[in-house]
């Protein structure tokens, strides 16, 4: 090691990926990063931070590739023509999570009812049913948004500052499920990270079935017409990488070892349980 | 750069609309962060003067360990308080965590180290002078301490900015054991300024970020603007 | 009462004093004077339970005060002292002269009157609203002691409380020195190099040198009758020189200096070796014609080495096998006509010439 | 609170194991934040002097202004940071972004407002007559600068203990400008003690980020050993 | 040579120095004596560049000092200064004397032997390795003129340097200032509260009163003809009295004072309110009766009002219409039996009595 602060000069690639905090803490990407530069003699700089930040590092090229799952802030960083070629890489599911007692009894409800009946029972008087949302415009947030207008309610009227059954932790899923534990509440999370938190939590699943609760990762480029010196040949292997069927393999397993399942499906197969066109999840970039 | 602009516009909005979720955080940063300065200083001077006017065994060691605690991350910090408190914790029956309560607590432990250690800094610089004409004007203990911190109270009064500055300014240790909370009661709420801007950043907002960060420097002006008051008088 | 028994004060492996005791009675002025880096300050600290002692006891009162920690306060209370170089609290000079007074719970009135009367007193009427940082090296002085005083202690430790003072403002704290402690009965323990404040001021002198007290008595004692060559040399005789004594009768002896011979009263007997202390005011200068004969005292015939001022005076400086200094005024100086060269004759009494033994260290 | 003997325990294991991703982290934050309090130190001290010894239109505020910075939240400097070096900043081009340069840049802009007024802090406790001395004897400015630190060592090195001990612990600017990098090059990485806690802390491994902030400290009292070395020759 | 034209200092409202002019030569030694917070240190500090005038010039061969900021450090370099009340840089006694040579990058033997010699001259020797923080008093003071004369300025300013110092000190320090000027040809500039130190030094005094100088010229001129009644007073003669001039001729004068007729040399005329002075040591008492006659002198029969110790003289006080005060020394206070009450005759040449206007202020 070297003790310069300063980046070595390497005559290696560097590919410097933006992705969201709850990809990123599942640990897939360290599974799968030293594979691709044993494969591609690059380096692989991986960035983890909110989807609102990591989209904008992609806007501002700070970035070669962007890994995200909130599908509508997607088509609008591509329409804007910041983003191109996407790719659908794996999917898994949210669950919604909430005390053993369950006080507003959710079990087994489909997500949109659940969501209607916490807020039915968070509402009235004397109630100790409390829901924690992320509150941070991540894609579990979205998600959630999308939930409540399934359901029928106006978000920011409807549930936002309606009461103190609702409670927005601004912070990442981690210390979202762990402030859902502390105050026995109801919460939104995605499966990878409620599954790394479970051994110290009292939280159970509730509801983990509905289409709504799809969530699905996807791998895009930065566009090189925006930004000429942003390195879109390694971001195109990399896209590529991601669907390719040995990933999608290592995708597949990835968890099983270590909690009794996988935290992700692999996408490649899918692409019609999960609504996008085959050449997302199947067609490498030419 | 534009952002920053928009920052200033949006800052200017915010606060001459009085924009009410704003005020609210604002208020919050200030009784929280103010509190814990206070429960610190409080705190200090006198550890401060104890270790700076003593002569005890191991008073060097605990300079040098006042000092590297300085290093402190707020993180650490707010992990360690939340282990002490939440529900499994040995305090968890008092039900702090996620309140402005356990906020003050994680900032007074944050910065009493810093504040001590500044202290002892201010109070070694004194005249020795100064030093033996109050005990030979006869002061008691306390009278001493009011004294010297006379005397030093320039010194003193910086201290005090450090203590808030670092207080207002962290967010590892609120969001920890605050959690960023928004809900529609005040008191249930513990969003202050740097958790806001956090959130606003890790959702890309930065000109919200950058207000955030204006009203919050206003804040610290404004007090600081007392404390230089205090200084020359 | 404030006793010294076998007080010693070491820093590092320096021996400041070395098994000093001593007694100041109560309603004393006692002056401790002696040469720079002697140990005053530290003495004074000691006494003022700033410092503590390597080894010995003080007690004041009877009571052992490095031992009662329980009532250092009220010990410390009864004390005032005024540093060597006093430091000024950071704000007014009202302010400073208050804060002992409002240790003690004075009230606003109280203090308004008491601060006032002592600014005026040292002669500072009007200065109590100049911030204390800004006066100048002798108004901060008078400051110090205006501090010190105003909280009447029953004993008053000054540390050369006069050094950074004109005569004029000298002679108005010596006073108002004496008038407290006749007044108000405080003892008073003044640390001076000045000898004739101490003299001015003190019922007695202690002479500390070498770790300890080398005299201790009237100023008038130490003056004339100095312990020792060192005290004779610090307290001002001017003339102190060798010599063997080469005869001895009843009480009075001839001393051989250089090869000339003094006649002086002591008990020293033949063969030991002294010294003699003559103060130059004793001497008189005469033309070397005109010496009258001084019954049976010593005349000796020499020529003028030196005239040099000393303030309204001029000290003559005679050769005369040994020198030998004399102080006359202006007036006689121009009067006698003795310039360097001129060949004149010392006389002096048999009494006035002070014999000590002569030490060597 | 089972956790923290945990993280004791994790901890010595780390640091016994040589744990080579644990020792390159925090040789990273070492480097880094080390580098940044030399930046800085070099910036305060004739900052600091000039604004003390000074005398200008302004002095009073600019002090005010300082001391107000002092509550700059790291993020708020990392955001700022970001803005200038981001890849359509005004810096853009030299691809500072992600790069342990961006983090030394980023903790010396949040360190030297403070160590800045508190080195004018230092220096306004020194004996005026001291300066005279100085002046009197022919200093040139550099020699009165050498000289009159010299007599303030033991505050302007507290200053500096002050001034390493937020950048070593600060986390909201490594992790907005250096992004907690891990990659395979040391050089390339920008993962640091307190980005590395915490990622920890996020995923819910207390012990890890207590073992972490165990050797942050153990850092930081390394680098404080130091610094009083200095001070008390 | 050093000019003042018209110097001022204002500090707010107070002004301390108001239009002061004064020329000091090359190679001088000049004394500014005057009363505690007269404006020595200012004055001084003045001209060392420490401060800035409020009005005014203060030039060095020609140049003023405070226009020339380019020229301001190869100025500064030609003074040294010794503070009144001296810092201790936090390091060894070496190394503080050594600053000024290690600015002007002197080797370090060169230094090494400079500090050992100056240590030596100031009778500090072996001290090079102390803390200069633990020094006491007068220990820091000589450490503080080590540290200034060891850079050999050409002007050497000396704000009150031997205050803390005893006599045997402080006559060692003073030959070191007169070797210093003889042989270097250092021109110094002293500030003492101490006139007797002036005297004994300087070639010129300056007094210091009230915003100016009140007199400047040699020692014997401001000791023995005080331009005004404030310079007598302070200059130390005990008898400053008010009268009026009752009758004169060619150049000499009867003078009123309350009620009793004094004999002077004096120009005043008839009806001119004027201040005599008599120095103590021009008046001779005498018993009553054995008064001889003093070719057209005065003598003033009175008694004894007081007797008080003056170092080895006693202050006699006569009462004879007025206080009129006498030094005496011991001995002959004694051999004339004299004490309180006692009828006695003061008696005192015409030429000895200084007449000054009478002014109020
Ligand atoms: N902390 C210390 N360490 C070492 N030596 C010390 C310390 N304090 C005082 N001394 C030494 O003790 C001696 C006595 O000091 P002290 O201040 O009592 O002298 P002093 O008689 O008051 O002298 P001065 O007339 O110069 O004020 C001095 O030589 C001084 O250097
Ligand atoms: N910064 C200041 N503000 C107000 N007054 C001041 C300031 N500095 C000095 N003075 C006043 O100016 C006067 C002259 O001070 P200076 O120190 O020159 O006196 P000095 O003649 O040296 O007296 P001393 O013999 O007591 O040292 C004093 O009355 C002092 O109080
Ligand atoms: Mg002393
Ligand atoms: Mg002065």
């Amino acid at each position: 090691t070297t003790s310069d602060p300063t980046p070595v000069a390497t005559e290696k690639q560097q590919l410097r990926i933006a992705t969201t905090t709850s990809l990123y803490d599942t640990k897939l990407l360290e599974r799968l990063t030293p594979i691709f530069e044993e494969q591609y003699d690059a380096e692989v700089l991986i960035v983890s931070a909110g989807t609102g930040k990591a989209i904008e590092y992609g806007q501002n090229g700070d970035v070669d590739v962007l890994m995200v799952h909130d599908r509508a802030r997607e088509d609008a960083f591509l329409a804007d023509g910041y983003g191109i070629n996407r790719r659908v890489f794996a999917y898994n599911y949210f669950v919604v999570v909430g005390p053993e007692s369950d006080p507003a009894g959710i079990r087994g409800m489909h997500p949109e009812a659940a969501f209607t009946t916490i807020r039915e029972t968070g509402m009235t008087d004397g109630s100790d049913v409390v829901f924690v949302s992320r509150g941070d415009a991540s894609g579990t947030h979205s998600k959630e948004k999308a939930i409540w207008k399934a359901a029928g309610f106006n978000y920011s009227a409807d549930v936002q500052g309606s009461g103190d059954w609702y409670q927005e932790a601004g912070t990442g899923m981690g210390a979202t499920l762990t402030m859902a534990n502390e105050k026995q509440a109801y919460t939104l999370s995605d499966i990878g990270t409620y599954l790394a938190y479970k051994g110290d939590l009292d939280l159970v699943t509730l509801v983990d079935e509905g289409d709504i609760l799809l969530n699905v990762y996807c791998a895009m480029q930065i566009n090189p017409e925006k930004y000429p010196d942003i390195n879109s040949t390694v971001a195109k292997d990399w896209v590529n990488f991601m669907i390719s069927e040995d990933v999608q393999k290592e995708i597949a397993s990835f968890g099983v070892d270590q909690y009794g399942q996988p935290l992700f499906y692999a996408a490649r197969n899918d692409w019609e349980k999960i609504g996008v066109p085959q050449a997302e999840v199947k067609d490498p970039i030419p | 750069m534009y952002e920053i602009i928009e920052g200033f516009v949006e800052a200017a909005r915010l606060i001459f609309t009085l924009d009410p979720d704003v005020m609210a955080i604002a208020a919050r940063s200030i009784v929280i962060s103010l509190t814990a300065t206070i429960l610190a200083t409080l705190l200090a001077i006198p550890l401060g003067a104890v270790i700076n006017f003593g002569t005890f065994p191991g008073r060097k060691s605990l300079i040098n360990l006042i000092q590297t605690l300085y290093s402190l991350p707020t993180v650490i910090v707010g992990l360690l308080i939340f282990l002490l408190i939440s529900r499994v914790g040995p305090f968890g029956s008092l039900r702090l965590l996620f309140t402005p309560t356990a906020m003050v607590i994680a900032q007074t432990v944050l910065i009493l180290p810093i504040m001590t250690g500044l202290t002892i800094s201010a109070l070694s610089g004194i005249d020795p002078v100064v030093r033996d004409t109050l005990y030979s004007l006869g002061a008691t203990r306390l009278q001493f301490l009011v004294n010297i911190m006379k005397e030093a109270r320039f010194a003193i009064l910086a201290t005090v900015a450090v203590g808030f500055g670092r207080a207002i300014s962290e967010v590892g240790a609120a969001i920890l054991v605050g959690g960023n909370i928004a809900a529609s009661s005040f008191g249930s709420s513990t969003r202050v300024l740097t958790t806001a801007i956090s959130l606003e950043t890790s959702m890309g907002n930065i000109p919200e970020s950058i207000a955030l960060g204006i009203i919050l420097l206003a804040i610290a002006l404004g007090v600081n603007l007392a404390i230089t008051t205090v200084q020359h008088r | 009462m404030i006793e010294l028994e076998n007080v010693s004060k070491r820093f590092d492996d320096k021996t400041v004093l070395d098994s000093v005791t001593a007694r100041i009675g109560r309603e004393e002025i006692f002056a401790v004077i002696g040469p720079s880096g002697a140990g005053k300050s530290t003495l004074l600290r000691l006494v003022d339970l700033l410092d503590s002692p390597s080894g010995g006891t003080i007690r004041i009162d009877g009571t052992d005060i490095h031992a009662e920690r329980k009532r250092s306060l009220s010990i410390r209370r009864m004390m005032g002292m005024v540093f060597q170089k006093p430091a000024a609290f950071n704000t007014t000079v009202t302010e400073n002269i208050a804060v002992g007074l409002r240790f003690r719970g004075a009230g606003e009135s109280v203090i308004q009157k008491k601060v006032e009367d002592a600014l005026d007193m040292v002669g500072l009427a009007g200065y109590g609203e100049r911030r204390a940082r800004t006066l100048s090296g002798g108004e901060m002085q008078r400051v110090a002691l205006a501090r010190a005083m105003v909280i009447e202690p029953e004993i008053l430790l000054m540390d050369e409380p006069t050094v950074n003072l004109d005569p004029v403002s000298v002679e108005k704290i010596e006073e108002l020195v004496l008038r407290i402690n006749r007044d108000l009965g405080t003892t008073i323990v003044i640390s001076t190099h000045d000898m004739y404040q101490g003299q001015r001021l003190a019922h007695r002198i202690g002479v500390l040198m070498n770790g300890g007290f080398a005299q201790v008595g009237s100023p008038r004692e130490v003056f004339t009758l100095p312990a020792n060559r060192d005290v004779a040399r610090f307290v001002g005789t001017e003339n102190v020189v060798e010599g063997v004594v080469v005869a001895d009768e009843n009480g009075s002896s001839v001393v051989d200096v250089d090869g000339v011979r003094v006649r002086a009263k002591s008990s020293f007997s033949q063969g030991e070796e002294v010294c003699l202390c003559i103060r130059s005011e004793d001497i008189r200068i005469a033309p070397a014609a005109g010496a009258r004969g001084l019954r049976g005292g010593n005349i000796l015939p020499g020529t003028v080495a030196s005239i040099s001022p000393r303030g309204p005076f001029s000290r003559v400086t005679v050769d005369c096998g040994f020198a030998l200094s004399s102080v006359l005024s202006w007036k006689v100086v121009d009067d006698l006509e003795i310039r360097e060269g001129s060949p004149v004759s010392a006389s002096f009494t048999v009494e006035s010439v002070h014999v000590v033994r002569a030490t060597r260290n």
